[in-house]
């Protein structure tokens, strides 16, 4: 048991952070830092440059472009692009379909997308989440028939993070609607978004912000070639695709970041004549959080290490789920609590890039309301946190 | 002990309840809370002509209100409504000092909805500390000037007259040494500049520079007013908070009943089931205490602040745990604008920043504590 | 609203505070602000002390010898009690039986048995739980068969409060194995403990004390004139001993007397060089339990009220059950915490009369770690919490 | 980074863990425990025999471990048996400071089970802080001379020889000025009155006037092996609260999975699968700190201190909760003696009362990471 950064690791880091140093757009960054509306021109930059340098596919395996980074060289990773500034890169295209199409799709697939992805050519959006479905993904009724060559797509995807920048988006559509049970009978579909019949209408967040989407698919028409997997095969793709490695699943390196930014707000802050973190009671706050976020940190690369290389820790990723959220809505609580009456002012055009209005209170108050009001979705998405101890309370503890 | 309500109060409750169940839909409070005064003016005469304002007034300025009791149960109603009117700034924190001084002529504009108020009195780095003014105020031969900034004065860009702080006197954070104006904030030498609030209200930043002002009551002695004033408030939002609570509950229980997943409704998880009925206990928790609060909001400093500060402590701590669990037990459409439930979330959560937070709260009850001995 | 208390209310506090300053025997106060073990001639001296004064069956109608006494009188009554330090009043006789007698008792069974507790003649035990239901009341074993003017009574109750000290015990029993429903064939029987086949044992809890007991019955003879109610009925008159009007089911009392010990404690104890009440972090522990405790008077007294005279909030018990645990628990908790390391030393010695010995440390240490083990059971007994959500979520939320 | 075990620390545990489990029932440890000595002599020569007190030693002492990695292995094996023999008086605490100073011979014979130590350093009224000594001790003609008086010292009645902490110079709370002293507890001058702790371990009050003790280390300076000692202490005990911990876990989860209510297994209800895996992640959560701190048990101070209270106070924390919840989940039976789990509980919870609790932790996390910067 060793639990410090050997001195190849530490030279990766250095290596990582001198790059970002050396090419990350200071117009990035800085947007990134001020919580500003990041464009698709935006994010198209940033994948392009990560592109260019071999590190956007950091996940897959080498044969693919992929970069055979260790867990905890891939920790470091991300917690240098978050400590630099970094745009996150769009994880639905790299992460989520590089990997299932490497392991279920055809040669022909893997030929016209892999190098798509790499490149940052394509925009990938995820269709998985239907209107009324929430976590119980396998009640999908977004119908595909086979018509000839094609399939002939309606129904309707929700929840579409970005899908306003996407020009493709991999849907679960149900193809057996006779199948015995609910799992089967779903098949794994690449659609372009330019398609006919697609539409893509804004859903706008409790703060007021278009980030996801509802997707409407009207008498869409699929090629058959852009079928993953077997037909009515779908549900092993998608659970494939959700199992499959996640690092950050914890979310270790963005907390580690806001417990940073918190502290310096706090040492910034006046209570009572001195320093907001020498307030007992939020020092005490900030402390039990720094010390949770100490813990998970070796807890959640403890489980990936010894899950070993490209497997997913399986039931355990739920375990850190939980406790990541968990650390990650705590920090987005005290930054809010920390700006006392400043939290409330709400100035959405502050989110612009350009803009050089002045904020009521300290500019970096403007964020953190939202900031915290936007987190309460981490416990949520992706299954909510109430479905992942239904996963451990079965899978772990043997329910 | 009597912890019934009156059949005049009951009437007032049930009023208000009524009044804003039907006329007051979530979409129209959204269309008040986006125009540029931030609520409705033709609303605000309509709560005026129901006799809301004037139940938060006392008989001794000519309103049929004024006690605790009324604050608490008109400020309940107004949160079950998430109302954007300007109760709290108009009938509350800017007439405190009014009702203090018996000026029942300009109050009687309030009450009738003619006139409204705001109190400045927070400034750039000063937290929660009510004491904390560097605004000041001397006087010259034409009377009294004011200069300095004043922060997020709730409907400060609205107001017809403001009741703003300053110093005469002493450190920036003694208590000795304060005085309050009513200002005119449409001279020359008063600016201000309006904005949203996160939670749908309006606020400004105000700065004066010599700006004319006429004492509310004994300049240098003007710090037990504030206390009133804020103290006031705490009890209103506390109120506030609770009914927008009971509605989060009620939209969430309503929810868990109908939604239906894997098969069946939600709510058929045990697990929702009791974290429930843990929002419940705690709603009533804060109830109750809102409820001590309201009945000693006349007493002696140290009770009354005591209680006050208890309340405020705990409606901070129960508002974070049901404004959260209210989201969460939805999943993602409480993350969404259209729905009435992240906006009373929004509010409750926010509500912690107002005079002081439920840390600021207990550090202070523990301080009348020891006074009290 | 008024939640002050009226002067005719502070005029009867002042009368209990009086009559208990000169009747409560100054050896029973002491022994129990020591916490030390009360025998059975403690509290038979404090009953029949209580009996002549009228305040024995405080909750039982004027008309068989109770008080009359409104919700805050009681309320009242109970905090005296507490703070002088006197004996709890055994409950068993008093607040469950004698409801259900005068509800469902015969003319002679009321004649006979209400004075007697009245004076304090009969030591009552309760004869629910057996072994393995725990909370499921009604899956209950022992058996009672019909022999002529007789009862044949076999089985096994457990969690036998003060059996030990017991001369009578009520208890449900199964007269009818083949009734449809689990809760019918029930019957509640009246049993002398002296009967022949009666076997009381202890059960030694957690902190090495002998409260609780084990009763075996083996072929024990009871009169047919010892039921109560209707034969396969009991689960009635069960139901309506547990609804019947608890006034004190939160514990303010209780929990306000362990506060006010907690402050003196925590003014004593010294922490780097000053009081431990003036630490921040203990204060704040301390200040939110005070605030939880004036929020759960204000509601337990506004529950009751509104519940109305004699009669039980319902599901609502169930909430000031929950909270009521949860405010009393976190007191000993703190309690514990005070006295840092001499919360360690366990002297079973110092809880008999009469002890003289020395403490490690400060005396009132010795039954702090033993009070907070012990009061997890509050959570425990009289239906779990769990069972209680339970009730709330049925009853109060409609699922 | 490395989170594997070496294949020698691999058997070690296992060892350890299989002695444990075959050799100490929990109705042997209650004997143990009730005996006048408050543990069993045989069953540490045992231990002493499998290598387990060496394992907690360096080479540099010829131990054959001695590393935080050793120490939570062990430890966390002791607290998975609940064992009441005095590895932490005698492994850790007495031997930490002959560790620092080097003395072989006198740890050969703790290792072999042979003879036992004690630190005595608490003092009454010193509640947990590490620098309070009120013991004096003067150099006169015959050597040094000890006087004063040692609060709740673990296994203090037992021990063969005392390691006893005075001050030669300074006030009452100054951490210059302090000197260890070896002290012979059978001489004249040094009286212990042992008593039973209510999680089944033994301790002592111990006054001394006048009694002779042998300087471990330079007197005056001993502040820093005052520090390491109860360092380790820390880490010994927050390892083995991991190990009760673990075994709460697993009884409670086994006791849902069998025990029948309502027709079913208790564990059927989703409330108390979810409860379980909140204190799964709790544990594991524990764990991780605990690894932390073992790795930086021998790192520069600030960073060594820093983890400790980390761990100390996340330890306490995730302790109460373990021991609440698995009392709770269990039921009645879990408030009877026969039960195994209460005695876990009552270990957990008390490992809060050892070298600062909670609270103390966090406040010491706060003062070293502000010294980090």
């Amino acid at each position: 048991m060793d639990l410090s950064y050997s001195a190849e690791e530490q030279a990766f880091r250095d290596e990582v952070h001198d790059w970002l140093k050396q090419r990350l757009p200071k117009r990035l960054s800085a947007k990134v830092r001020k919580a500003q509306r990041l464009t698709k021109a935006d994010y198209d930059e940033w994948h392009t440059l990560l592109g260019t340098r071999g590190w956007m596919a950091w996940h897959w395996p080498v044969e693919h472009g992929g970069t055979g980074w260790t867990p905890v060289e891939k920790h470091i990773f991300e917690e240098e692009m978050i400590a630099a500034g970094a745009p996150r890169i769009i994880p639905f295209g790299v992460n989520m379909l590089g990997p299932v199409l490497i392991r279920y799709g055809t040669e022909k697939q893997k030929a016209h997308y892999l190098p798509r992805i790499l490149s940052g050519a394509d925009w990938w959006a995820q269709g998985y989440s239907e209107p009324g479905a929430g976590s119980d993904l396998a009640s999908l009724r977004t119908r595909a028939v086979r018509d000839g060559e094609h399939y002939i797509v309606n129904g309707q995807k929700t929840w579409t993070t970005m899908a306003h920048f996407a020009n493709r988006m991999f849907c679960l559509v149900r193809t057996d609607p006779n199948a015995p049970k609910r799992q089967q009978g779903i098949s794994f579909l690449l659609i372009d978004m330019d398609s006919p019949g697609i539409e893509v209408r804004p859903i706008i967040t409790l703060e007021g912000e278009h980030d996801v989407n509802e997707v409407f698919l009207t008498d869409v028409h699929v090629p058959v070639e852009n079928l993953v997997g077997a037909e009515n095969d779908g549900w092993t793709v998608a659970k494939y695709l959700l199992n499959y490695e996640r690092t950050g699943i914890a979310g270790v390196a963005a907390s580690k970041q806001a417990l940073a930014g918190l502290k310096r707000i706090a040492a910034t802050e006046r209570k009572d004549g001195r320093a907001l973190a020498e307030d007992p009671y939020f020092a005490a706050r900030m402390a039990r959080l720094e010390i949770d976020l100490m813990a998970m940190e070796i807890f959640n690369l403890r489980l990936i290490a010894a899950a070993g290389m490209g497997k997913s820790p399986g039931a355990e990723s739920s375990l850190l789920k939980i406790k990541g959220t968990q650390v990650r809505q705590e920090a987005t609580d005290l930054l809010r609590r920390a700006v006392g009456p400043y939290a409330a002012p709400d100035l959405p055009e502050a989110f612009d890039e350009g803009w050089n209005g002045q904020a009521p209170g300290p500019d970096y108050a403007l964020a953190l309301a939202r900031g915290y009001f936007n987190m309460r979705k981490a416990s949520i998405y992706g299954g909510s946190n109430e479905i992942q101890r239904n996963i451990v309370a079965k899978h772990l503890l043997g329910f | 002990m009597d912890f019934n309500l009156s059949e005049e109060r009951r009437m007032l409750t049930d009023t208000a309840e009524r009044f804003i169940r039907e006329r007051y839909p979530i979409e129209k409070r959204h269309d008040f809370a986006a125009s540029e005064l931030g609520f409705s003016r033709a609303m605000w005469r309509d709560f005026a002509g129901l006799g809301l304002i004037g139940a938060l007034m006392p008989p001794e300025v000519d309103g049929y209100g004024g006690t605790g009791e009324d604050i608490m149960l008109v400020f309940e109603a107004l949160g079950r409504g998430l109302v954007v009117e300007p109760f709290l700034a108009s009938g509350i924190l800017g007439a405190s000092p009014l009702i203090d001084t018996g000026d029942a002529q300009t109050l009687g504009q309030v009450m009738a909805g003619e006139r409204l108020l705001a109190l400045a009195h927070g400034e750039p780095d000063g937290r929660y500390a009510l004491s904390h003014v560097r605004t000041r105020a001397t006087q010259g031969a034409e009377g009294w000037r004011i200069t300095g900034a004043k922060s997020v004065v709730f409907n400060g860009g609205s107001a017809d007259t403001l009741i703003v702080s300053a110093r005469i006197a002493g450190d920036a954070d003694a208590e000795d040494g304060l005085a309050l104006f009513r200002v005119d904030p449409h001279q020359q030498g008063v600016a201000r500049r309006g904005y949203a609030t996160i939670d749908g209200g309006m606020a400004a930043e105000i700065t004066m520079g010599g700006a004319i002002g006429e004492p509310v009551g004994t300049p240098g002695e003007a710090y037990p007013m504030i206390e009133r004033a804020i103290g006031r408030g705490i009890l209103a939002v506390c109120a506030e908070a609770l009914g927008a609570m009971e509605v989060a509950k009620d939209l969430t229980l309503d929810y868990l009943k109908t939604r239906v997943q894997f098969g069946q409704p939600i709510g058929a998880n045990q697990v929702l089931q009791h974290r429930m009925v843990d929002l419940l206990i705690e709603i009533e928790q804060a109830r109750s205490c809102i409820m001590l609060a309201a009945s000693t909001l006349d007493a002696e400093r140290t009770t009354r602040e005591r209680n006050l500060s208890a309340a405020k402590h705990l409606v901070g701590r129960v508002g974070r745990l049901v404004a959260e669990e209210a989201i969460q037990m939805h999943g993602g459409v409480a993350m969404t604008w259209e729905l009435a439930l992240p906006h009373y979330a929004k509010r409750i959560v926010m509500i912690d920043h107002l005079f002081g937070d439920t840390d600021h709260h207990l550090e202070r009850f523990i301080r009348f504590s020891r006074e009290a001995g």
